[in-house]
């Protein structure tokens, strides 16, 4: 309670309070409704006005990469779910192709299309989160139900899958644990189907609303060179006009085999960020229509007697287009049935690092349009 | 205390305040008029407006849409219908191990189910049985710290332990939590 | 209203909030509590306003004085200081001259009040009426107030520009289309 | 008070509801009440002021409940859900568990904060309500207070909600509660502006400042309503007057004070237990007051739409819970703006248009141009 | 002015209400930790942090402009309100009024009413272009 | 101060059919709080999605009158534990738990918050069950447990409230103070125990069942076969990226002496040879560092502008600090790898920033200070970025030991 503040926290570069300016500082997290999860922001404000912000990580720092080093290979998959909870997929999937790489697994067809569609969903899945969770961020809170129920139907088709809604260690090096549920591709179709129009809803309800377009257009603008200095990948990169999608350009698994465009923004504002997702989720359900018209019949797991060991002094890189962007896995082997180290990279580390650049400038109401778009999983973020 | 900013090539403050006309290839074409720049008179007062008012019109009809669809309602409810709520065959509630009409079990014992859990969940505790084998003693189950990954259950070469499909686990003592799978040792 | 048992109570009680509040609000160390007991010393004035009939001063009272003013002192108070970290010591000058200043005002009104021949009761409540008031504002005789009337709206037009006046001399950079990043300078 | 002499005005007022006026249920308990300061009977005045001290309460409060299970339900049903079930029949219940809670909750204050105007401002929000709630007339014989000029009165007591905000949330010491206070007090002296030009547009065109009145001049069939009557200008006035009492009311689109977000509560931030709950409750009653006003000025208040259907309060009730449901339905519609958006929309849209109305609602009465 | 004292009525009633409800509950609610035990129970809230700061900030001066716009607004309708009230009454023959009356039209009423507004106008579009109403 | 709700019994019960009168406003007061639980808006991790789709329209939460979730603790009555409680963040739920009014009730749900759950073993950071911190009212195991599975947490809240009387108010749950233990050993041990003694019960029966049944043969169990089919081959990958022996030929024109991790001796036609999946990986000196990571970002060819991650790794006698760069027009990946020494006597590892180029190494050297303890000289914010202030030690290092923290996985 001193009137002059003299002291700085950590991380900022100039002071507040005091008698001399108007600035003062405020905390957004660890426990905020608009922080997703528990991100801290510590924010300097002039009135409304958002001057600068310290993002404050580690809240949910678990230690998954010192675990990894005492867990075998297979064991470590179950631990990618709980980093971007959203993409678990993804993440397993990243794992699996460093492993796969490492130790030299091959994979049978009709699991690299397995994965594909599994994977696609599951973006379809996160994205209708994002969409939810961003209009509760806006104040709208009966599109934050809309997208959830969207999303129950696809969580649905995952529990039948693998009999987990969240956390579905589904896939393994060399394939996946269990085939396709009997009925289960018309049931996509009958989705991507569905999807189609209620895509065309949300741009009514959510997309096309002037209250939306106010609040987000010519709001958190992040400049190409900016988010590539930040190392910012995904949505929010392409948002920013930077092409690169893992996808397209490093083609894992078989993607160069379907035919999809990679939505690109022109300024990088909260709008074209919304936008990008959305078209995002159009271009999965083209993948997921093609990948099931061509899903093959075949083994869903590699028949190899499973030996899932790196050599020694090999590392083994993988990138895959999670939900947010691009996560790699680095694992560094001694030859053990344990990787020496494991080393996850986080599209939204990047993320959060930029929030500054992003928000400072606008008011605190854009601060959470702005993290609203990033999406951003705070675990994945802490690891 | 320096800014993590300082060496940025950009400083925040030089960015453009309002965007280009042109919003990118995916941007809806409905009403692409730019909200920052400064609007002439009919676009402020008339054009605005009126477009505006209808595409929150538009998202009203959406939601008056759901009201007026009983059918759109998608709640299932959960105490009242526990007689038939299914789980999918694949669900993982929890790890169970099923006995016969004699009460027998499959479990040998092999401690492969232990080994292959990544959280210690499972204690596979043997004992010498009448003959004089290892046979299982008791099987110690953490349910309190199992993340139900069923790696445990592909371990497993017997199908002795599989995932059960009950849910209802919430309770006020946490000790419970801790199972002995086996109702008694292992089999002769 | 005639003046009964009743009005002569609320007169009473009226006079006693305005007087207490009114002592409060020079008394009390805390700005925003003293702003607030000014809120209650002006509505003890409407009330007053209101037992001699005239509703509409009455209402004006609390629309623009504890509508307008009062927020707009409690914006001041909340705005300029560091209320419940700071209080500002009055110096004696201060004590002696405003003990002063009350003094010649109570003797103002202790040598005006034997001529005066007042009472609770409104002699005339028409005059007062909104629509007595509406035909005096826009009667362009002399005897009408169409003149001032105008001449309020120009007062009004000035003091808006005061207002923008304040505002750009606040900011010196700001006027221009910028958002001014940096904060201002201390 | 002293009754012997009427006032002429309000004898006018009597007169012209002669018809109905016989006897005035709810008025009288009130002014039987007043009637009696000296020499009445002591008794019977205590058990009217109890009555209507119960009956105004539990009005409020029941007014109050409705509306939040209104607006539970209602929101469940925009969103593909039940809402409440469980208490009682379609969790019609549901209200008065969260109040009987709310009534056991503990309640504190934190240290830092400033007891006075922590302790106050609760107070003032359901003050406020009640002193509005005392003029609405809500059918021919059922009115308590009729002041000559009730709609400035409703105007200048509209605009001292805000103070409640104010020194509420500078009283807890909280940077959340004080944006947010600040932020509503900003919001609500701005729209209070056009709040107040819708007003005056239905006094130019009535002629009337008292409620009742204009109640009664809108006797007949529906376009003798002001929102159809004045062609254009009276339901541009009408919307206007919904946007401005939805953001008087701080509901969403305009719910930048409470903004959940980013203030995480905003005002209330630090209010635990009952002095939470009153606001809660304040909020609610103020909504139905809100809505009522709008039927009574533009929607006929107690009048039927057509002569031959009775008169009578059901009728507002009706058309109060129509506004109500418009309310309902943009919260659960639509995002919130931001505050400089909220501002702009104020100053830059609604008050020049409201200005520009008003003038062309002059011209059409000095025209003759009315239905 | 009886219906000035049902309403006091009713206001005493409003205070007497909360402050009653407010009181009982006191009473009758749980009584949570205080002192040692209580932790960090009566500190402001922030998230559950520590507050970095006072609270009772200074806060900028935008609020303070509005609220004189709203002044100048607020005392512009005290003077439309008789105005408006008399619009309607000057044109009706049947009406009996006073003596001041006899020489307004509502012509010159709508007149007196546009140039009024219009100044006030000015005055918003001055405030306008000078960005006053620009929120910060 | 003042009286409560204990006073009503000492008037109630007294009077005839008073016991009665206190058991209906136990009911009362009971089912209104239990029927309008108001929830904490708190969630860390994977439950709280779940926690959201409780809320959401296919299960509804506010059936329960519990959609009202309250972002401030002044007006919450619940908090769900939804997800991991680490040792940072345990202290802000404290605060948050302590600023709630009575009653207050805590869910944990879900494994992490129980007991850890797949955080127990060799972790450093998880607080091993939410209850050593908070009272616990109710557990719901699940990793994460279903939207049904939250509602049956609630409903035995509810069943727990219901069971409340004011002549015995409710006293929260003492704090577990288990010690934390490898609870694996621990069964093992105590095992052991009770083994020893049916052994001992069965020695003496062993000779007489022998006897009895002399054609035994144990219980093996139905194996499982292993069919092993043939080998599977890699799905080809076609990568349009600049080739690995254009990249060397590039670098090599500026830093010649720079070679490839394991690769030193390679030949043109050997590196001609590599698959695309190959990733340069360069190993450079610290006095070379960030002139090469420089160089790479401005050849105008190689144009390396995304910095992936900054990472390192512990060889017990030096770290290998990497640099993982892409091309976002190349479409061609670069690793460099930086040795830094360091010894027990020498505990201050340093090496250049790069945060100079790339705005995002910022915060991933400001992790591996974090982590493994590796100073970056010239950064503007060296500070721990994962861990509290005053957490001692950097963990990812390969000899960091913390028993206070750590339990160590017996197998």
């Amino acid at each position: 309670m001193d009137l002059v503040q003299t002291e700085i926290p950590e991380g900022f570069t100039r002071s507040a309070g005091g008698g001399h300016t108007e600035e003062y500082y405020l905390n957004m997290g660890p426990q905020h409704p608009s922080t997703h999860g528990v991100l801290r922001l510590m924010v300097r404000l002039d009135g409304e006005t958002v001057k600068e912000i310290v993002p404050h990580i580690g809240y949910i720092h678990r230690s998954i990469e010192k675990m990894a080093e005492s867990q075998s290979l297979i064991q470590n998959i179950h631990l990618t779910d709980r980093l971007d909870y959203l993409s678990c997929h993804m993440t397993n999937l990243g794992l699996c192709l460093a492993i796969e790489q490492g130790a030299d697994v091959g994979v049978p067809e009709r699991a690299e299309y397995i994965r594909i569609i599994v994977c696609e969903l599951q973006r379809i899945q996160s994205h209708l989160l994002w969409w939810g969770c961003f209009a509760m961020d806006l104040g709208a809170l009966t599109a934050f139900l809309y997208g959830f129920d969207e999303r129950e139907k696809i969580t649905d088709l995952f529990e039948e899958l693998c009999g987990a809604r969240l956390t579905m260690n589904y896939f393994r090096p060399g394939g996946c644990v269990s085939d396709l549920p009997n009925e289960f591709i018309p049931r996509i179709l009958k989705i991507c189907e569905h999807m189609k129009t209620t895509l065309d809803e949300y741009d009514n309800l959510v997309s096309k609303n002037m209250i939306i377009r106010e609040r987000t257009q010519g709001v958190g603008i992040l400049s190409k060179e900016r988010a590539l200095s930040h190392g910012c990948t995904g949505p929010v990169a392409r948002a920013s006009g930077i092409n690169y999608d893992v996808r397209k350009d490093e083609p894992y698994g078989i993607y160069n085999r379907f035919d999809f465009d990679v939505p690109l923004g022109a300024t990088g504002d909260c709008y074209d960020r919304y936008t990008v997702r959305i078209e995002e989720m159009r271009q999965s359900i083209r993948i997921l229509e093609q990948a099931c018209k061509d899903l093959p019949d075949g083994d869903f797991r590699s028949k190899e007697k499973p030996n899932y060991k790196i050599p020694k002094d090999e590392h083994s890189f993988s990138s895959v287009e999670t939900a947010r962007g691009n996560f790699s896995t680095y694992v560094v082997s001694d030859g053990g049935k344990t990787p020496y180290r494991i080393k996850y990279r986080s599209p939204n580390f990047s993320h959060i690092g930029a929030i500054n650049d992003m928000a400072s400038g606008y008011k605190l109401a854009d601060l959470v349009t702005v993290l609203a778009t990033l999406d951003p999983v705070i675990p994945d973020i802490d690891r | 205390m320096t800014t993590p900013d300082q060496h940025q090539d950009t400083p925040p403050q030089n960015r453009p305040q309002s965007r280009p006309q042109n919003m990118g290839a995916f941007t809806p074409e409905a009403q692409a008029e730019d909200t920052c720049t400064k609007p002439s008179f009919y676009a402020y007062f008339i054009k605005r407006p009126i477009v505006g008012a209808f595409s929150l019109l538009t998202g009203m009809g959406i939601t008056l849409k759901t009201l007026c669809n009983v059918t759109s309602t998608v709640t299932q409810e959960y105490p009242e219908n526990r007689d038939t709520l299914t789980m999918p065959p694949a669900f993982r509630g929890q790890v169970i191990m099923p006995h016969d009409e004699e009460g027998e079990h499959k479990c040998t014992a092999c401690t492969l189910c232990e080994k292959a859990c990544p959280n210690g969940t499972i204690s596979v505790l043997p004992m010498k049985n009448i003959a004089n084998k290892k046979v299982l003693g008791k099987y110690i189950y953490r349910f309190d710290q199992c993340t139900l990954c069923s790696l445990c259950v592909e371990a497993c070469p017997f199908d002795a332990i599989r995932m059960g499909n009950d849910f209802e686990h919430a309770t006020v003592d946490k000790d419970s939590l801790v199972m002995v799978l086996n109702e008694k040792e292992g089999r002769l | 209203m005639e003046a009964t048992l009743t009005t002569d109570i609320l007169f009473y009680l009226f006079s006693a909030a305005i007087l207490g509040c009114g002592l409060m609000a020079v008394t009390v160390k805390n700005l925003l509590h003293s702003a607030i007991a000014l809120m209650g010393c002006l509505f003890g004035t409407a009330g007053l306003f209101l037992l001699l009939d005239h509703e509409f001063v009455a209402l004006m009272q609390i629309l623009v004085y504890i509508g307008g003013v009062v927020i707009f002192i409690i914006y001041a108070v909340l705005l300029t200081t560091h209320l419940g970290t700071r209080y500002l010591p009055a110096s004696t000058l201060k004590y002696i001259s405003g003990v002063t200043l009350a003094a010649i005002v109570l003797g103002l009104v202790l040598h005006i009040d034997p001529q005066a021949t007042h009472t609770a009761v409104n002699p005339d409540r028409t005059a007062t009426t909104i629509d007595a008031i509406g035909y005096r504002l826009l009667d362009g005789s002399t005897n009408g107030f169409l003149i001032p009337f105008e001449v309020i709206s120009v007062l009004l037009l000035s003091a808006m520009i005061g207002a923008a006046t304040i505002a750009k001399h606040q900011k010196p950079g700001a006027t221009n289309d910028e958002d001014e990043t940096g904060g201002s300078a201390s | 008070m002293d009754t012997s002499t009427h006032q002429p005005v309000q004898q006018s007022v009597a007169e012209r509801l002669d018809p109905h006026t016989a006897t005035t249920p709810l008025g009288d308990w009130v002014r039987e009440l007043c009637d009696a300061p000296d020499g009445g009977n002591l008794l019977s005045m205590t058990i009217n002021v109890i009555i209507i001290i119960i009956a105004i309460c539990a009005f409020s409060s029941l007014t109050a409940m409705v509306l939040v299970w209104m607006e539970r339900k209602l929101a469940g049903r925009f969103q593909r859900r039940l809402g409440p079930t469980r208490t009682g029949p379609f969790g019609l219940l549901q209200t008065a568990a969260d109040g009987l809670k709310l009534f056991l909750k503990e309640g504190f204050r934190p240290n830092a904060s400033d007891p006075f105007t922590y302790y106050l401002a609760p107070l003032l929000p359901l003050t406020g309500a009640f002193m509005v709630l005392a003029v609405i007339p809500f059918g021919p014989s059922m009115w308590i207070a009729d002041p000559e000029l009730g709609l400035i009165f409703i105007s200048a007591i509209a605009g001292l909600g805000v103070l409640a905000l104010l020194i509420g949330s500078w009283g807890s010491n909280n940077k959340y509660s004080l944006m947010g206070g600040l932020r509503a007090g900003a919001q609500a002296i701005s729209y209070e502006v056009s709040l107040i030009l819708c007003f005056l547009l239905i006094v130019l065109a009535s002629g009337e400042t008292n409620l009742l009145n204009i109640v009664e001049g809108q006797q007949g069939n529906f376009w003798n309503w002001w929102i159809i009557k004045l062609p254009g200008a009276g339901f541009i006035a009408f919307i206007f007057f919904i946007i401005t009492s939805t953001a008087e009311l701080n509901r969403t689109p305009f719910d930048t004070t409470e903004a959940e977000s980013e203030l995480t509560g905003g005002f209330h931030t630090e209010y635990s237990g009952i002095a939470f709950s009153m606001f809660f409750l304040a909020e609610y009653v103020h909504m139905f007051i809100a809505a009522a006003i709008g039927a009574t000025l533009f929607l006929g208040g107690y009048n039927a739409p057509f002569e031959f259907l009775p008169d009578g309060w059901w009728w507002l009730m009706a058309k109060s819970y129509a506004i109500i449901f418009l309310y309902i339905w943009f919260r659960w519609t639509f995002p919130r703006l931001r505050i400089d958006q909220l501002m702009a929309l104020e100053w830059k849209f609604l008050l020049p248009l409201s200005l520009i109305n008003l003038v062309f609602a002059g011209i059409l009465i000095a025209m003759g141009w009315i239905l | 002015m009886e219906s000035y004292s049902l309403i006091g009525i009713f206001a005493i009633l409003g205070i007497l209400y909360v402050g009653g409800a407010i009181l009982v509950s006191r009473i009758l609610g749980p009584k949570g930790a205080t002192g040692e035990a209580a932790g960090k129970k009566f500190q402001p809230y922030e998230c559950g942090i520590d507050p970095t700061g006072s609270a009772r900030i200074q806060f900028r001066i935008g609020y303070y402009l509005f609220a004189l716009v709203f002044m100048v607004f607020d005392v512009e309708s005290l003077f439309l309100f008789p105005c408006a009230k008399i619009f309607n009454a000057v044109a009706s023959p049947d009406s009996t009024l006073p003596e001041a009356a006899a020489n307004i039209g509502q012509g010159q009423i709508l007149i007196e009413l546009l140039v009024f507004v219009s100044i006030l106008g000015l005055g918003l579009i001055f405030a306008w272009r000078k960005k006053v109403l620009e929120w910060e | 101060m003042g009286i409560d709700l204990q006073l009503i019994p000492k008037v109630l019960d007294p009077l005839p059919g008073g016991k009665g009168l206190t058991n209906a406003v136990d009911y009362i007061v009971n089912w209104a709080r239990s029927s309008s639980l108001w929830p904490l808006v708190y969630g860390t991790s994977c439950c709280a999605i779940e926690m959201m789709a409780t809320g959401a329209a296919r299960h509804d939460i506010s059936r329960f009158g519990a959609e009202v979730f309250r972002a401030s603790p002044r007006q919450a009555d619940l908090i769900i534990l939804a997800g991991t409680l680490t040792e940072k963040m345990s202290h802000h739920l404290k605060t948050l738990y302590e600023q709630m009014p009575e009653p207050k009730y805590v869910i944990a749900m879900g494994a992490c918050t129980i007991s850890g759950g797949p955080f127990y073993y060799d972790n450093y950071s998880v607080i091993k069950g939410a209850d050593r911190i908070v009272p616990v009212d109710v557990f719901i195991p699940g990793c994460p447990p279903r939207p049904e599975a939250l509602l049956h947490g609630i409903l035995e809240l509810q069943k727990l409230i219901s069971g409340e009387t004011i002549r015995q108010p409710r006293v929260p749950r003492p704090l577990n103070d288990d010690p934390m233990i490898d609870r694996h050993s621990a069964d093992a041990a105590a095992w052991k125990e009770e083994d020893k003694k049916i052994q001992e019960e069965l020695a003496g029966k062993r000779e007489q069942w022998a006897a009895e049944n002399p054609d035994f043969k144990a219980y093996k169990g139905e194996r499982f076969k292993n069919v092993s089919g043939p080998k599977m081959g890699h799905t080809p990958v076609e990568r349009s990226c600049t080739s690995v022996a254009d990249i060397c030929a590039a670098v090599h024109d500026k830093f010649p002496d720079i070679p490839l991790y394991n690769k030193a001796e390679i030949t043109d036609e050997e590196l001609a040879e590599l698959s695309p999946q190959y990733i340069p990986d360069f190993v450079v000196g610290q006095e070379q560092y960030t002139a090469f990571i420089s160089f790479l970002k401005n050849h105008a060819d190689l144009n390396m502008d995304l910095l992936l991650q900054v990472t390192a790794v512990d060889w017990k006698d030096h770290f290998d600090v990497l640099v993982h760069l892409y091309s976002t027009t190349g479409k061609h990946k670069i690793f460099v790898r930086c040795s830094v020494d360091y010894s027990k006597e020498n505990d201050t590892p340093e090496i250049d920033t790069i945060s100079h180029l790339f705005s995002g190494a910022n915060w991933h050297e400001r992790e591996i200070f974090d982590l493994f303890g590796i100073t970056f000289t010239n950064h503007p914010d060296m500070r721990r970025i994962l861990l509290r202030d005053d957490f001692v030690g950097h963990p990812l290092r390969k000899d960091f030991e913390d028993s206070s923290r750590i339990v160590k996985r017996p197998y």
